[in-house]
């Protein structure tokens, strides 16, 4: 929002979870290269950016609780697990896909 | 000798000949089928269509998990049952399908929940466990038996129109092992919070979506059970998760 | 009166409760289902875990064609037939199976293969064709006949440890029309050479992994009978094939 | 083999087809940019050197018949039907992936 330069990313959303986002699996993004401090914006700042500007339904705690994405979701970076790559510090690059999936345990 | 040279019987090389001439089963993969012990936790949507396939591979023992009985809410899904099996344990209803589709095999009936107190020695009679239960608290209960146990778990969970599977504990190596694969608590630190689990009886499930989950359950399996160990080491090193089991301290049900 | 408040019986509200609440099929999607008729050629490996979930799922008419009788090298896969039912006509296992699973089906018997006399007078009394046969003759044979009587055809095949689905003439418009999906002639114009042809008996075949694919063809065609239009636009524009139908002559079958 | 540049492509066997090319469903490729009459190569070309070079098996006309792709074996370029790209006279683009998936009939 501070500086011109964004970031095409692909936001996509399983389990569940995307009845919290319009009923939409895949979501097109582009967001700031930079945050308002002048970082480059990671997975932390993408899922507060979700949680309050994507998001129209009012759960807000079936995504987040206490700050971090709730248990039972899983984040996968391009495939990987987010474990892997740094979790909510991960920096995102151009064309990354983040996938949220909700855990499911029906059977 | 002769056992030797004919190490199945002629119904057998029969019933089993079109996967035995699959290349990576043969016949040594169709005696390692025959020599394993399976358990399978719930005779539900998921249980259902893997009992029947791994009935039908030929795996030696078969034990199914499930204290409820069949209720015609169940039938759109659970291909085993049928209407007039409505009232009967979910348990009985299976095996006496099972049995009729393939008498090779020996069945064991566990008409009983899992619970901590009867876990261990469930698990413990048998090679590798599936779980197609419907609840966080069992997927918990019965992943750390199967670290505990040192048992590779194949663990499926469906809702709606999505579908999970997920090949945990494999290799089953003790806990703490770093070389042994991911158990269920290793991906899911943390239970979800009560009010983000949803049923199948209150978000609904496609009886086809459930069903293709179980049958991959039953692949993973038979899979898992007839495979050389090169086959073994490729599918270990396509995972890649950074903890292990005994990275996060799984609670105490022995 | 009455019967618009309550287009089901108690009886179908319980058995289907738990795919009705599922989004996109709710109780429109469920009379859609009971007032469709789907055509099962084949009651092998496809037919049998494919036409399991149609029954379950409230399909109003199912018929199967099938000339084959059970024989033991079939157990493993075809899950519908059990040991007491070798050399039953597969059609009568398959039949008497599902009925016990749920009877509210109105259920046909072609206790005969499908033939060029005989396909244009079974395929014209159903909605859609499900494709479970084991060779391209019957593909072609199958695939020219929808197209010309315009019924929508899921096609599935297995061998070894690979499946293959496809769905074809979806929308069924008059051939011509370039609106149309591809038929299987539109996909593989030339037959291939019989050398290259490799049959389940030959080549062998996991039961599960033809298993996955009955069932996926049972879920496409659950999807395309229940759907609304929407969700089958929304399939149509996934398809990206150049050919229609009609551009390449299907062979005169009628 | 002319000039020095050369293309990475990714070609994929399945359906059985991989069994004629020493059972592995993916290869690594590295293909000149232009053939020996200094045109770019495309699949045509691909063919004939997956059938001199790669292919092990004797069983040629498992894969080609008559110089052309065999009947019951779909072409796929990065995931489209090869149909849509001009079939054999495709030119060959960097880090392509062709899937030469031959039909199966089982059931
Ligand atoms: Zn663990
Ligand atoms: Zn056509």
């Amino acid at each position: 929002m501070e500086s011109g330069n964004t970031i095409p990313i692909i936001v996509e959303f399983s389990g569940g979870l995307e009845m919290l986002f319009s009923d939409e699996r895949k979501h097109k993004l582009s967001v700031p290269a930079k945050d308002d401090q002048g970082n480059a914006v990671n997975i932390g700042w993408l899922v507060q950016h979700l949680c309050q500007e994507v998001m129209k339904d009012s759960r807000k705690e079936m995504f987040v609780l206490d700050g971090h994405v709730r248990p039972g979701i899983l984040v996968l970076i391009n495939d990987a697990d987010w474990e892997l790559e740094g979790e909510a510090s991960y920096a995102l690059q151009p064309d990354d896909n983040i996938l949220f999936v909700s855990t499911l345990h029906g059977g | 000798v002769t056992q030797r040279r004919w190490p199945l019987s002629e119904e057998e090389y029969k019933r089993y000949g079109r996967q035995m001439i699959v290349p990576n089963v043969g016949i040594q993969g169709q005696l390692r089928l025959k020599a394993a012990s399976i358990l399978i936790v719930g005779a539900g949507g998921l249980g259902c269509p893997a009992s029947v396939y791994l009935a039908g591979a030929g795996v030696g023992i078969i034990g199914i998990v499930d204290g409820d009985v069949v209720e015609t809410s169940n039938l759109h899904r659970q291909i085993l049952h049928n209407t007039s099996k409505v009232g009967m344990k979910k348990v009985d209803s299976a095996i006496s399908n099972l049995k009729a589709l393939n008498p090779n095999i020996k069945y064991n009936a566990h008409t009983e929940h899992l619970t901590p107190q009867n876990v261990a020695e469930i698990v413990s009679q048998y090679d590798l466990v599936l779980d197609c239960t419907d609840h966080p608290t069992s997927r918990y209960l019965i992943s750390d038996t199967c670290v505990l146990l040192q048992k590779p778990l194949v663990s499926a969970s469906a809702l709606r129109t999505d579908g999970q599977l997920i090949v945990l504990n494999t290799p089953p190596l003790p806990p703490g092992n770093e070389n042994g694969g991911p158990c269920y608590r290793c991906v899911f630190p943390k239970p979800p919070p009560a009010e983000s689990v949803v049923s199948c009886g209150d978000g609904g499930i496609l009886g086809p979506v459930v069903g293709v989950m179980g049958v991959l359950q039953a692949l993973e399996a038979v899979n898992a059970c007839s495979a050389t160990a090169e086959l073994t080491l490729e599918k270990l090193a396509a995972m890649d998760y950074a903890f292990f089991c005994g990275v996060a301290a799984p609670v105490k049900v022995l």
